[in-house]
């Protein structure tokens, strides 16, 4: 069978300059959807990712759809890669039947199985045992599939960090826990809530693979993630990789991040990943500086007719709050 | 018919499903070598081998949350919390997520997962091992909940549990896992989630009872000069708010009997309830019997004078009766303390 | 007298008891450097320095266990939690170890700690950061809860939690943070924990309530037809049982407003009280106004719809008034629904 | 101000010959207890701690009283090595009045502020932050003393672990956490739990010193405990100690241990803290065969005294049920 974000997910599998299509989607996306929030049109709050583009479209590129990924509410990236619709996901944003969830969960709240998108999560830390039971279904079944966690480093001091990890390490899961560290939980740097500059060091708590991965770079995510999900599938269980990456946007909608070190978006910046890729491109050829700025100008009109034809649809009646309560 | 304690009882259900089903797994600590701290999944390893029968680490919180992922994914994952106090290091697995995917999937993931945990006092087990504490569960929808009070109907109960395609905590009262009893196996013994039963009939008061204060209810009607309609809930998420209502409509009394505080015990829901939609054929103060206030003390003297004992019943309902106001509790009555 | 709103009463109330004593501390997610998620310790960095005032990694289970320890040894520490369902990854600490650890020292210990945790919907934060749960708090020997609903008994809540010696936990509701209101500061405005107040005095109906919902049933009355005992709880444990018998016993009639779900929210405590304590004085049902048994939906029509309104509350007393028996909710009126 | 707790803490300071007799004094309690469950006599249950005797007696030498420890519901060992009395420890135990909390707690719940016994903890991995937090209290007060957290080796896979060391770490906090491993939590062997073989492995996740301690030698945990103290009062910050010992005993009252690894326990007790520890003193000359045979002698008389004393003491009246629930 086949469906739109399969075959959205698909694409990103072999094809480079899809990848880096991606990419400026969840980008353009995401600046958009800060806007839409900033124009006070949208209810609740949102968390963005820019910045962190190469991670989702690392992850999305090297995973089959019928692996299982748990993310967090920074999770419109994540959902995008995998193949969900910008429809399906700003719909949701925006509280719209067409949403992912229908419209009941908003931001924090995506979900596409079809994909492998588990519903998103919340609460802290809560996705990485779900992905280690994930991860548990595959091996009780026999399959080679695996599960994946992504979630960041401000998670990597709770508790569901250590016990979902040691669980699935005692048990040799097939699965790949990514810590997106973004430098900040919150409003706060990491050093000031973590003693350690490494967060793949923690991997020795449970004998199992740590490895720092450049997450400006989508190439170097998929290579790693290759590597960690061969070694799950064979059975040899998880690994824990530490994807260094950068979040431009505040915590969320409201946040300005006036507690950003002066200097350090600069330095990030200019490791950007979408003009690093493009630029990679471009020397491999496989884009020329002009196809680059029509892809993303196509891009740009179809996120604003995306929004239009968003903004128009309609919302949940009463009655859709007593629905999925219980199976 | 075949004797069985309860905890074998349980052991029977779990087993009986996954004969039936390949994709219920059970996970806990201790609950595969050593067939469970109270022997409620003995002979499981050896019967389905390591891969769906588990000994976990201490990690509440992890296996709880893998259980999560396993339902979500196409396992029916039944999980031991070996007292249901460990729940405070794993509650936002259940409550949070597990009982909210289903609707935050849009309908599109299920959750069919089971946390059995053992409860209540009368062991010795102390302040920290010996409460039943529905209450950390009861006001979350997407989620349900049972109480067993018996070897037949926590065979039953496990069994529906693990079918039902919703994530349901079963709550044992430990001081049952060894009482022998009666157990029809098969398949028509599932006990339906949300449906009562009457344990006992009679006229002049509806007692509404669960888990192991069941059984004390029944001592006190055996030596009572009232009879009594006695319904076991058997559930409290969904609870069946019929079977009170069609009693109390006849004996116009309610007395419901806890084994949990006074203040926010489970029965408050029940008592509520019936003050509004049975309000016009109350006759008398609905009455709650409980433990008192305070933590639950060690000691053999003190822990039983802690529970509500089957005089202790009778002697509430015969003054309720005689002056058809609310009897005080015991450690209201200076005397009796 | 000073406008202030909610949040900065809060930190007002707070710096008023670190002033006063140095042994308050302050432990939170950026409660220190950016003044509070919802700017409820803005400016005790600067007052009182990092040693008393402290960013947290996200660690609840860590923090507020930390503070169970603090508290035990001499210090008064004021913990946040910036969503009450964090909890559920750190209630063990809260409710088995923080509540009894009076009682399991023999009096040898005290534990004057505060959890402060913002509950509630309106602000589009969804199903998992919308809930109030004070349920999970409830039934639990040992612990004192509190809820705020305005500036002023924010202030003095606060302020009353830090000086009592047991821990407590304050709720504060989120989406009344930016409310402004007079606020009289200074010793006399510490609100005894147990106590409730009389928000407003009327005569034919009693109507129960705390939180954000003090508000909606101000609207309410303010635009019915009746008039109410408006009694605004402001704690649940220990709850003022007496003002509310006081009131039943004149109007006859008990409402309660509740931001919880139906089935096991906060009222029922109250409900089931009165209709033992209470029985003989009230001549109709008790009348529970909640939310629907559903998570808290996102969307601004979903969540107006979903919380008790004001009109709402205006036409389900109407009805109890008019045909003195209980109106449904809305949500099994299937016209409006 | 003095009380036979506090002497009794004094003398393991320097006394050698003290800290061998409260191992034995240690040991035959424990013994004497698991003998009076099985009698019957004893309502609930308990957990001894024969064979990790020198843990409880090295960490007491090591701290001052007052210093603050938390421990676990195997706690008996701990309790009388900081200097909480017999008759304290056994009559909470027994369920009478002069028991450590008045009889209303039970085996799994002592206390003793005077020698810094914090309640001790029945949860799992609860006391390793609240350790933290008395810990906090030093330095905000500008003490230098210090706390110390003493759990099992189960416990390092619990979230509380992982939460309460990385704030100690980050915070710097003068906090030594101790984890006694004994090889088994509850009937499973630590390599059924655990992917790792040291524990003390896991400080790499949080920056500070991760230590193996000789846990059946009081001197090894003596000079360990010292050396992470004197850190935690300068300022520097947690400290991990793994201390390698065996639970000779069940888990608890009912279990008689059939998972044991035949030859486990005889290779243990080649080693046993008591056998070496007195060995040791008779080669130093501290003591000889018979003054050593006489000290146990006397240990075990007196235990007699003390187990009919307690027997005959009074049980607290139900009003005792509603003392101590709030301040
Ligand atoms: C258990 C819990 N505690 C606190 C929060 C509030 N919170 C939401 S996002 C966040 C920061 C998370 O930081 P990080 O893990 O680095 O992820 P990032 O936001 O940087 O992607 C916090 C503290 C929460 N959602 N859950
Ligand atoms: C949160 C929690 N989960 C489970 C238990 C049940 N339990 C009590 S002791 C124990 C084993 C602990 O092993 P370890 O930490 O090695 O300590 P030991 O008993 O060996 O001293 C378990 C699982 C508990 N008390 N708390
Ligand atoms: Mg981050
Ligand atoms: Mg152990």
């Amino acid at each position: 069978m086949s469906s739109v974000p399969l075959e959205r997910r698909r694409a990103l599998q072999t094809d480079r300059v899809e990848r880096f299509r991606r990419m400026v989607e969840i980008r353009s996306f995401e600046d958009r959807v800060k806007d839409l929030f900033a124009e006070g049109i949208v209810h609740g709050t949102t968390h963005t990712c820019q910045g962190q583009e190469a991670v989702a479209v690392g992850i999305a590129a090297a995973a089959r759809p019928t692996d299982q990924v748990t993310c967090t509410y920074r999770g419109h990236g994540v959902a995008l890669a995998l193949g969900v619709t910008g429809e399906s996901v700003l719909a949701e944003i925006m509280g719209r039947v067409g949403g992912s969830v229908g419209g009941v969960g908003g931001s924090m709240h995506l979900c596409e199985p079809e994909v492998g998108l588990l519903p998103t999560f919340a609460i802290i830390g809560a996705g990485i045992p779900v992905a280690a039971g994930a991860a548990l279904t595959a091996q009780v079944n026999g399959t080679d599939d695996a599960a994946i966690a992504v979630f960041g480093d401000g998670a990597s001091n709770i508790g569901a960090f250590h016990e979902g990890i040691n669980l699935a390490a005692i048990w040799k899961l097939p699965v790949v826990f990514v810590c997106e560290n973004n430098q900040y939980g919150e409003y706060s740097r990491i050093d000031v809530t973590t003693p350690i500059e490494d967060l793949a060091d923690r991997a020795v708590s449970y004998g199992i693979p740590g490895v720092i991965v450049n997450g400006q770079d989508p190439d170097a995510v998929e290579q790693a993630m290759n590597t960690a999900l061969a070694r799950a599938r064979a059975g040899d269980g998880p690994s824990l990789l530490e994807a260094k990456t950068y979040r431009y946007a505040g915590h969320s909608r409201a946040d300005t991040a006036p507690y950003r070190v002066p200097g350090e978006f600069e330095r990030w910046y200019e490791r950007d990943p979408i003009n690093t890729f493009r630029a990679r491109l471009i020397d491999e050829g496989v884009l020329t500086a002009e196809s680059a700025e029509q892809l993303e100008k196509a891009v740009g009109g179809a996120l604003e007719e995306l929004v239009a034809q968003v903004k128009e649809s309609p919302f949940p009646e009463p009655a859709a709050m007593f629905r999925n309560v219980y199976a | 018919m075949p004797k069985m304690r309860m905890n074998q009882a349980i052991a029977a259900g779990i087993a009986d499903e996954m004969r039936a089903d390949a994709s219920v797994v059970v996970l806990g600590e201790d609950v595969a070598a050593a067939g469970g701290p109270f022997k409620t999944s003995d002979g499981l390893l050896d019967e389905f081998g390591p891969l769906r029968v588990r000994d976990t680490p201490i990690s509440e919180m992890g296996f709880v949350g893998a259980a999560v992922g396993a339902a979500c994914t196409g396992l029916r994952p039944v999980v031991e919390i070996m007292f249901v106090e460990f729940l405070g290091v794993a509650l936002d697995q259940v409550s949070t997520e597990a009982a909210k995917f289903h609707y935050l999937s849009g309908g599109k993931v299920t959750v069919p997962m089971v946390v059995r945990a053992s409860v209540g006092a009368g062991l010795g087990f102390g302040a920290q091992h010996s409460q039943t504490l529905e209450t950390w569960m009861f006001a979350t929808p997407g989620l349900k909940l049972a109480v067993a009070s018996s070897p037949q109907n926590a065979y039953g109960l496990i069994r529906s549990a693990i079918r039902d395609p919703n994530p349901v905590v079963v709550l044992e009262p430990r001081v049952l896992y060894a009482t022998r009893g009666d157990v029809e196996t098969g398949d028509d013994q599932l006990v339906q989630l949300g449906s009562a039963q009457l344990a006992e009939s009679g006229d002049d008061v509806t007692i509404v009872t669960l888990g192991a204060m069941v059984r004390t209810v029944l001592e006190a009607t055996a030596m009572a000069s009232w009879s009594a309609d006695v319904i076991d809930l058997r559930s409290l998420l969904p609870w069946d708010v019929e079977a009170v209502l069609f009693s109390v409509e006849r004996t116009g009394r309610l007395v419901l009997v806890e084994e949990s505080p006074f203040t926010g015990g489970w029965g408050v829901e029940v008592a509520a309830r019936l003050a509004g939609e049975g309000f016009r054929h109350l006759t008398a103060p609905i009455t709650r019997i409980t433990c008192p206030d305070v933590p639950v003390p060690f000691g053999k003297e003190l822990e039983a004078r802690f529970l509500p004992s089957a005089e202790y019943v009778v002697s509430q309902v015969d003054e309720l009766l005689a002056t058809g106001s609310l009897p005080s509790p015991w450690w209201k009555k200076k005397e009796s303390r």
